[in-house]
């Protein structure tokens, strides 16, 4: 696995570029756009990008005026990147809007991604709903490991499909088992806690999990959500608390121990 | 575009807002790229303080009609760690640099001018009287009498230009910049954000941690013009003007109104390299009007 | 959503801000229509002024992001012909009115406010001490002792609610209202417009015949709340809101902050019917939400 | 000609309403948009309408955010309503992307229209850029009447096909007269000056006309421009001095009668 070895954080082109759309697929309640990104890097697992697009603004309510936060959900063969958008307000409702040829304004990549598996624990990739999106690429990396994917019905569990080797929980128990992802992850630390977890998803989720991890001693690194304006430790807005006091999460984020998180219940995140 | 500050060489009008840039965090994300194409003619450092602070609880951001709300609530690492860590990398940058300070008593103020007094990486001083995040702050700056005594407390201190931060959120922004200006104020900065709120859209209460916060961005921009306007024509003393600068046309209307310099702050936000564009465009404005930006601005 | 405002009966909580809209001349447009579907609860009229006033020469407007300026000057026809042609019009109306007045002088505004007090068609008076395109309106509301020295003035005169408008443009908005609160003032009424300006792109020269204007719109929302929310808390009397108020979320907000009342804009430039549309949404919100909109907002 | 005795003032529905767009035409510079509006009356020539879209808002500078004033360009028989539209800037600039099957938001008819021929004068149309606009549907309702019309170069000139009987200037030569439509107008007076003038352009060309036909004594009506916020009296923003002082265009106008003017020479107006 060379991947295993790639580094956590790759350094992004100053500014912001534009990146042409070159596929747009629909996966239930969610999209997925393919740009191509030629003065790019090829970024690492579990960093994202703030994107916009031309005429940003004119939504709900005047909005967006900020770029908005988007893990990187794979990284084509070849060259390119791809990204999962759930429509959820003014910003996501006019990047699910795009089409292929026009542009996306982006910059990137930012953060830092998941750190390879240490000793000899097999990776347990967690995630629910858009939270999947970073899980796809690591588990690329990887070149294979099992997922435990929670999603709210039917229509958003379709996005389980942008994962291999993967089992589904619906909170209506449409798809898969009736119920939380969290009680399928239960099940498999009881079966072999020698694991480490990689959990992306919303915050009750990841705070479930940091619970359940830290009571097994069982390594968990959580990509976590909070409001951003700018990506690149700019304004100070973003931070969580950790046990070494605010971090800002587009810096030395989004990925992070859960042994640093007294609680992933992070303030304004979410929908 | 050449110009200068209070003695200070600029390649360009163009310098940042404090408190929008990181640059020591900027350098981690683009690497040494950030360097070679700094987009500012002068870095502005983030508000420093005498102790750290750790800032305002999350959420700190709220988005508006063409603006944002924050209350960042001045997080740093206070003036120790900040001499010892800080300093050192900030001087690696090709640009001077300009340290924003902020004390709660005229006393811690006068520390921290004297400790940056004494570096010869720093090229002036910004006093920032005027964060609506700050109780303190918002009063000082907003009472003529105040910023006066400030002046005539830390002036004496140091022989680097002193930049007084103006707060918009005062009846009278005139007579303070005047204040500021006869008691030795070398320049004035203004707009700094304009007091604001937000509820959850859920719960109904505060959406910010720190309960209000403060406007920035192209919403604030006409009010930015009015005061620079109106403070630029009774000054003597050069004024950095700021307040939602997108484009270069917003960067000559605030020389037009009487600005020496233009800083950019939450357009940063949106592209890192902001900066450089809105130079350029500037440039190739003052070309084609054949408006030389040092040229006594029109006084209406 | 029935409420009241200062003994006056209004069907729900939106009314129209003074000077946004000028019922005579939409009728003149939209026929009866505009009585059988009026928008608001209440009627507040423009400004009006002992003397006839012309208003400022044009450009009257600039158009800001989520924004406009404004500097139009306060024309009107003057008390008696106001008296005489507009007032049994504004009766017609088939909400409670309410007149907007201000006067140059304690004199003035006593003689507008007698004069008004007299005619049974109006339910309560509008006192503009906050008009930033004139002078004196900045420098009355600005003060705290000047505004208690005019309600002492008026108070005596009429038995009808007085509402005082606030000015935004003042270091000390909780004050001013609380002045406003001890000398009498039966509600206050805020933001009035932000003090901006814009230049012409092509000369460079200020863009309005009146040089500076007003803000108003989305873009000054977040300012807006903040003030309502701290001037709401700190009095007794029912607060009218009003601020870049588009859709009932924002009506909403503003209640929750604390007011009595929302008046709606600039809003209605873009829809004439907007202060029903407003209305409705609010209603829905607050059926929704489970929220009486009478009870104690939350003090946060 | 019916037309002669329709009212000036035809009344507006009550708020916005929302307009599909069913044609869109380009004529060199401009754009005309066709639209359905079962809910709206037949406006009176010289009457406008305030135009907006969803997603208003976001363009150059984060505008535009008010609607913006269009002449209504002509009726198609049958029912809806013609706009003809030059990108000046973000309003306009919207507008003309606009394809069919989209909604125009309108609020209109409004202000006061042209005023049919006194006496046994022959009406003469003059108009200079989109400012021919008012003077089509003009045209329609008179059953004809000569039009002069002048346009800066011949990708503008194309507008002259909105008319019949038409000659044209423009200011660069490249169709027809090189020069003025003002030296038409001269010309056409002189020849005959026993007629009423119905002008729409910019200000130095309405107020070129004013001065010839008050030289003349040859009445003229001037459809003037301003900038607008709300077009139904409501900001007293749009205002235009006359000799009774300032008066409200979207009202008391857009037609003027050129008596009244000192000057068609309006502050703010025109690009
Ligand atoms: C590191 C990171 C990675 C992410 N990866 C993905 C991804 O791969 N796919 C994906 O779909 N999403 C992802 N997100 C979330 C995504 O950034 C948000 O969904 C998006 O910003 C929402 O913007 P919006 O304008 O659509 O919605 P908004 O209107 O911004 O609302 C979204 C949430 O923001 C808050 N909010 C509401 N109004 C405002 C306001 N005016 N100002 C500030 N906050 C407000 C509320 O909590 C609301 O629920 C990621 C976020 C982060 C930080
Ligand atoms: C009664 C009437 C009828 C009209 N009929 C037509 C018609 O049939 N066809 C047509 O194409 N046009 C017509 N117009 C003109 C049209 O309304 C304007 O071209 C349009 O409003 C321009 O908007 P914009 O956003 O595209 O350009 P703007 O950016 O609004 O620029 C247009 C002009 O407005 C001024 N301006 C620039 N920036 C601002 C700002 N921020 N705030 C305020 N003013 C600014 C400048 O003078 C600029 O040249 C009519 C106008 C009126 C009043
Ligand atoms: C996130 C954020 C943080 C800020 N922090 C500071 C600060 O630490 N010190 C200060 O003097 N001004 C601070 N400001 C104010 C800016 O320097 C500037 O005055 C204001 O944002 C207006 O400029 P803009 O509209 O271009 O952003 C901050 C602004 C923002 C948006
Ligand atoms: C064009 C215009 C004219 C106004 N005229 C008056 C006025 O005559 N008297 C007054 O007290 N306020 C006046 N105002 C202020 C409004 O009443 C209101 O306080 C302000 O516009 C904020 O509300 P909004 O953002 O919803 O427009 C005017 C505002 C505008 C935009
Ligand atoms: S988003 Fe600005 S510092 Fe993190
Ligand atoms: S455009 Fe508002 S009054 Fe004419």
């Amino acid at each position: 696995m060379s991947s295993a070895t790639a580094p956590q954080r790759v350094l992004a082109p100053f500014g912001r570029r534009a990146a042409r759309i070159i596929e747009r697929r629909v996966y239930g309640a969610y999209v997925v756009l393919r740009c191509a990104d030629p003065d790019g890097p090829r970024p690492a697992a579990g960093q994202f990008y703030m994107l916009a697009t031309a005429g940003w603004g004119g939504g709900e309510g005047e909005r967006p005026f900020l770029p908005r936060a988007f893990s990187v959900l794979r990284v084509p063969a070849g060259h390119g990147l791809e990204f999962l958008i759930e429509d959820v307000g003014p910003g996501t409702h006019r990047l699910c809007e795009l089409q292929p040829g026009e542009d996306l304004l982006l910059v990137g990549p930012l953060g830092i991604g998941f750190a390879p598996p240490s000793e000899a624990r097999r990776p347990l990739l967690v995630g629910g709903g858009v939270g999947i999106a970073p899980l796809a690429i690591w588990q690329d990396e990887l070149g294979g490991a099992p997922a435990l994917l929670g999603f709210r019905d039917a229509p958003r569990a379709e996005g389980a499909r942008l994962l291999a080797d993967a089992r589904v929980a619906t909170d209506d128990g449409s798809v898969g088992h009736h119920g939380l992802v969290t009680d399928l992850v239960r099940e498999e630390l009881d079966r072999d806690g020698h694991a480490v977890v990689y959990a992306c998803g919303p915050p009750a989720m990841l705070e479930a999990v940091r619970a359940l991890c830290s009571a097994r001693a069982t390594p968990a690194q959580l990509a976590l959500e909070s409001g951003m304006a700018c990506g690149f430790g700019a304004c100070f807005g973003c931070v969580v608390p950790t046990r070494r006091g605010y971090v800002r999460l587009c810096v030395d984020g989004p990925v992070l121990d859960s042994a640093e998180l007294e609680t992933a219940l992070v303030a304004g995140a979410g929908h | 575009m050449r110009t200068e500050l209070c003695g200070i060489e600029l390649a360009h009008p163009i310098i940042n807002a404090s408190g929008t840039f990181d640059a020591i965090a900027a350098r981690r994300v683009f690497g040494d790229a950030l360097l070679e194409r700094f987009p500012f003619a002068a870095y502005i450092s983030k508000t420093v303080t005498l102790a750290p602070r750790e800032g305002n609880p999350p959420p700190r951001l709220w988005e508006t009609p063409a603006g944002l709300i924050n209350s960042i609530g001045l997080p740093n690492k206070g003036l120790a760690r900040y001499l010892a860590e800080d300093l050192p990398q900030l001087a690696e940058l090709p640009v001077p640099l300009i340290v924003n300070v902020m004390g709660f008593t005229g006393e811690e103020v006068a520390e921290l001018v004297g400790a940056f007094s004494e570096r010869e990486e720093v090229a002036a001083l910004e006093l920032n009287v005027s964060c609506p995040n700050v109780e303190t702050g918002l009063v000082m700056g907003a009472d003529p009498g105040e910023t006066a005594a400030l002046l005539h407390r830390v002036r004496p201190i140091t022989d680097k230009p002193l930049i007084v931060k103006l707060t918009p959120n005062a009846t009278d922004v005139v007579a303070v910049a005047r204040a500021a200006q006869d008691a030795g104020a070398s320049a004035v900065s203004l707009i700094n954000t304009i007091r604001g709120m937000a509820l959850d859209p859920r719960s109904g209460r505060p959406w910010l941690g720190g309960t209000t916060g403060g406007v920035s961005g192209p919403a604030v921009r006409a009010v930015a013009l009015a005061q620079v306007h109106a403070v630029a024509a009774a000054l003597d003393i050069p004024t950095v003007a700021m307040g939602g600068v997108q484009r270069g046309s917003h960067a000559l209307d605030l020389i037009r109104a009487g600005a020496a310099v233009v800083a950019v702050g939450t357009e940063s936000f949106r592209d890192p390299a902001a900066g450089a564009r809105i130079s350029d465009e500037l440039a190739a404005l003052a070309a084609n009007s054949g408006n030389s930006l040092t040229e006594k601005p029109l006084n209406c």
